[in-house]
């Protein structure tokens, strides 16, 4: 059998499990420095099998990419108010790409920008397209998570790649709070470390809210 | 985005430089195509000259930007024009509206600002041996008033340092008459540009001879000033080199030493001295020769 | 075909016995285990466009390192805009610039290079063009820099050639500079100091920070001589100044310690008259310095005298 | 059977050693029969033996040490070193209205590196302090080195 790689974090888990084993209703999008393809996670790392849940086509364009870490850079981490809308919104990710690169993947394609060529636009192994489409799938998704995306919060690597702020998102998700990850120091080494910490905040932050939950529920009996 | 880095990097410089070097029996040809696909407007009114023929110093040139040349040859001979610009490509010189113009036409994405027709009035560089230059000189009939005249040949002689151009000028005489100086005209004065020092700053002395016992510079600081692998500085030969790569002496056959002793023997010899008797004895005989000769 | 239906239906009718009566539906049941996962991903997802990155988020500060690389915060300059009428500087001009000038021309320079190779990369790629606008600007700054080269490795080998032929010139140099030093008359007693004090440094390296000080065999030679240059210019003022030199042997100090007492006594005549004094207690005392270990004594002295100035400060 | 070339005899090995009037340009002698060979192109990454290593002309700042580390020799390590007061205001060039400075050496043999030449500025500095020379007039064009 081949390697798999953690087989804690290679299958899909449900809000429960997520709570109980300590993580943060969070989602994590990790992007690949060598060809731009993107992989969505709900643990705060990867795994091997994850990668081949993700990409069911591939080809010459879009290559199964390898679980090298170093290759693999986190690009956002989304806080969610609560485990199951962040497994919702995992869903909808999977979802999405399984449409582009699945059933409606000549749709998908005519929105690509093209070279000359007709393929999609590409210098050596690196096709910015897949960065940028994980951006326009994640912004779908937080539209259709419903109730306004209220208690979200996207922290991005580099305000950069989210696109035009004014254009994509302020009149659309007016709620969703966008933040720029600590970028001091070595952040690619540190990066497990940079995670957990947005982790352990996210989780206080659910913890109060819930709290708060409580609180009003015991207030209104 | 295509790169080139010929700017950067000398790799492959000498295969493109060698394009260009044409066969000599082509090279009329290719001049002549050349010729045709300039358009005309650029096309320049005097052949371009090679690299080491163009004109460097004031005294190759003769003639700098303010002067007054009279036209010698040509549709526009007798016009008294002032230079306005060297032309550096074709040793060539731009006057002013007096010299001589072309009417081309122009494409419209090359108008100048304010340009209204297709046709525009070019100035033609006009070259030196067609030019003369002309000076007011005192007249010497009339004291007092200058008359202009045009210098056949313009001679220079010596050097003085010139307060307008800012450095050292040759005297420009006219031929046969060291006397008659005719000044360089003033150039006009142009503003300091950014990237200069203020003056005051820039002759400011921060450094004076101070010691003879510390370096004035410090010592970490050699290894950037001059660099010990220079190419320059290699094939220093030590004693021990020298030794290997010189052939050691043969030794002598026997032959040579019998001969090299031979020759010792025969020099250490005792000179024989002629003595006053045998002096007297051969000049006896001359006189005898000469006295049988008739002498 | 409709009789093929007919058929099929009453057959399995008239086939059905008590046995194959279908059971009854199971009473729901009370403890029943939920599925861990009921969200499922919705159905009206839509592919959209991909979103390109923008710059529009980015803020820059003013003063970010990386402008260093642009010209007045520009991508390119305009051909018209470079400077292409300055000169290099001239080989004299820099020979008349101190080594802490000469650096910061250098790094001036490194950074204006730096600005036109980038405006020349843009050039010849980005724009395409042909031109040598930025290279001729380049160029002649290159020139100021191998200038600066020169500069200094010319004033080291002057240096190094001057400080050999020295040896055979110093006893002129340092009559004359003795004559010039005693001539002066006492009114320009603080100019007098002054040249003391730069010869001392310029010829013995006896600098007046004390800390930069090497202790040698010149050091100490100087620290005499200059001693015996501060007691004669007082000599001709005070009688026991004159006194004091003349029991020195030819009229000079030759003992360590007690060039160095004179040495650090200020330049005035009381504290000279002091420091003679000072010096005939140590006479009177034997305390000689021998001039075997006059090094490691004058280095204990001159260290003693940066602590005492240390304390001082603090 | 081709009859064998009439030059091959026209050369004997001596006159092919000695010929004097074939050189490189290093001023050796070439023995070679022709210059233009591929002996004269430059090494490239793919020659050599299994062991030779041509470089990049970059990094080589430490050694690789046993089991995979890395130790960086500092002195190997490119430094910059700043100027320490940073003059701000000296510029890359000098204004064009501004003439070029030139230095005199009459009297000095050797010019700039004469020993009397520096032994008499030590002397003025002694003498003068830090005063300011001919030179730093704006206008002046030559002045004693």
């Amino acid at each position: 059998m081949s390697y798999r790689g953690n087989w804690a974090i290679s299958k899909f888990r449900p809000a429960s499990w997520l709570e109980k084993c300590g993580y943060a209703p969070q989602i994590f999008v990790f992007r690949n420095l060598e060809s731009g393809q993107v992989i969505y996670s709900q643990f705060p790392n990867f795994s091997q099998r994850q990668i081949e849940r993700l990409f069911q086509r591939p080809n010459w364009e879009n290559k199964m990419p390898s679980a090298r870490r170093d290759i693999w850079r986190c690009m956002c981490v989304v806080d969610m108010p609560n485990y199951e809308s962040s497994v919702q919104l995992y869903q909808n990710l999977r979802r999405l790409r399984y449409l582009r690169d699945v059933s409606n993947a000549k749709e998908a394609n005519l929105l690509r920008k093209k070279n000359e060529d007709g393929n999609v636009w590409y210098s050596m192994q690196y096709r910015p397209t897949y960065t940028q489409e994980a951006v326009a799938d994640l912004r779908e998704c937080l539209l259709k998570s419903g109730q306004g995306a209220n208690g979200i919060k996207v922290h991005w690597e580099d305000p950069w790649r989210m696109g035009d702020k004014a254009k994509w998102w302020t009149p659309f998700l007016p709620n969703v709070k966008h933040v720029t990850m600590n970028r001091l120091g070595n952040t690619a080494r540190e990066e497990s470390a940079l995670l957990r910490e947005l982790g352990d905040k996210a989780k206080e932050e659910f913890a109060k809210h819930k709290e708060q939950k409580t609180l009003a529920a015991s207030i209104s009996l | 985005m295509s790169s080139r880095y010929g700017h950067l990097s000398k790799a492959g410089e000498r295969v493109l430089r060698s394009l260009n070097n044409t066969h000599k029996n082509l090279a009329a040809r290719q001049e002549k195509y050349a010729k045709i696909s300039v358009p005309d407007f650029i096309k320049p009114a005097l052949p371009e000259v090679k690299d080491h023929e163009r004109f460097k110093t004031c005294r190759e040139w003769m003639f700098v930007p303010g002067d007054r040349v009279v036209i010698m040859k040509g549709k526009y001979k007798g016009n008294i024009c002032v230079v306005k610009q060297q032309d550096v490509a074709t040793n060539g010189f731009i006057l002013d509206d007096n010299g001589p113009m072309k009417n081309t036409p122009v494409p419209k994405q090359f108008w100048l600002e304010g340009q209204k027709s297709h046709m525009i009035s070019v100035p033609q560089a006009v070259s030196q041996k067609d030019l003369r230059l002309v000076a007011d000189i005192d007249d010497p009939l009339n004291a007092g008033q200058t008359r202009t005249v045009a210098v056949k040949n313009i001679e220079f002689k010596g050097t003085y340092y010139d307060e307008n151009y800012k450095k050292m000028m040759p005297y420009r005489t006219v031929i046969g008459q060291s006397d008659l100086v005719i000044p360089w005209p003033k150039p006009a004065p142009q503003e300091d540009g950014e990237l200069a020092t203020e003056p005051s700053i820039a002759k400011e002395q921060t450094f004076w001879v101070d010691s003879i016992v510390k370096n004035p510079i410090p010592k970490d600081a050699f290894m950037t000033i001059r660099n010990p692998h220079s190419k320059f500085r290699r094939g220093k030969l030590t004693a021990r080199d020298i030794s290997k790569l010189v052939a050691p002496k043969m030794p002598m056959t026997d032959v040579k030493k019998a001969y090299i002793k031979e020759k010792q023997q025969l020099a250490s010899r005792p000179k024989a001295k002629l003595t006053d008797d045998e002096k007297e004895l051969i000049g006896e005989k001359i006189y005898q020769h000469l006295k049988e000769q008739g002498l | 075909m409709l009789l093929k239906r007919c058929l099929h239906d009453t057959a399995r009718l008239a086939a059905r016995t008590r046995y194959t009566k279908p059971k009854p539906k199971p009473a729901p049941r009370e403890h029943v285990n939920l599925p861990t996962q009921r969200t499922h991903h919705r159905n009206d997802l839509k592919i959209t466009a991909p979103i390109p990155p923008a710059v529009v988020n980015i803020q820059c500060s003013d003063d970010h390192p990386l402008w260093q690389f642009f010209a007045e915060k520009k991508f390119m300059r305009a051909p018209e805009d470079l400077d292409d009428k300055s000169r290099p500087w001239a080989i004299a001009e820099l020979r008349r610039k101190s080594f802490e000038d000469l650096h910061s021309l250098w790094y001036a320079c490194l950074k204006e290079r730096n600005i036109l190779a980038r405006e020349n990369h843009l050039l010849k790629n980005a724009v395409g063009g042909q031109q040598d606008y930025y290279e001729n600007v380049a160029e002649k700054i290159r020139t100021t820099m191998w200038r600066i080269r020169h500069v200094l490795s010319e004033r080291d080998w002057s240096f190094k050639s001057a400080q050999q032929d020295f040896e055979s010139q110093k006893a002129t140099f340092v009559q004359e500079f003795s004559a010039d030093f005693l001539a002066l008359p006492s009114e320009e007693d603080e100019e007098a100091f002054q040249m003391l004090s730069r010869f001392q440094q310029a010829v013995y390296g006896i600098n007046e920070f004390i800390d930069e000080n090497v202790v040698n065999r010149n050091f100490v030679d100087g620290l005499k001589h200059v001693a015996t240059l501060k007691i004669q210019r007082f000599a001709t003022r005070d009688t026991l100044v004159d006194n004091f030199l003349e029991g020195t042997k030819e009229r000079k100090i030759t003992d360590a310690g007690e060039a160095f007492v004179v040495f650090t006594a200020e330049n005035t005549l009381e504290d000279v008259k002091e420091a003679c004094n000072a010096v005939n207690d140590l006479r009177l005392n034997g305390n000689g310095v021998s001039r075997y270990d006059e090094l490691e004594s004058v280095s204990k002295y001159i260290e003693q005298l940066a602590q005492a100035q240390l304390e001082k400060s603090t | 059977m081709k009859p064998t070339s009439i030059n091959l005899f026209k050369e004997s090995p001596i006159s092919l050693l000695t010929r004097p009037w074939k050189k490189y340009r290093d001023g050796t002698l070439f023995y070679g029969q022709s210059k233009s060979g591929n002996r004269r192109t430059a090494l490239t990454t793919k020659q050599g033996n299994k062991t030779m290593y041509k470089g990049t002309r970059s990094s080589g700042i430490g050694k690789h040490t046993r089991y995979g580390g890395y130790t960086i020799q500092w002195n190997k390590v490119r430094t910059f070193v700043t100027p320490q007061d940073y003059n701000v205001e000296l510029k890359p060039l000098v204004s064009h209205n501004v003439p070029e400075l030139r230095h005199n050496f009459k009297g000095f043999q050797k010019g700039i590196l004469d020993s009397r030449l520096y032994f008499d500025k030590l002397r003025e500095y002694v003498k003068n302090g830090k005063a300011q020379s001919d030179g730093s007039d704006v206008n002046c064009y030559i002045e004693r080195g």
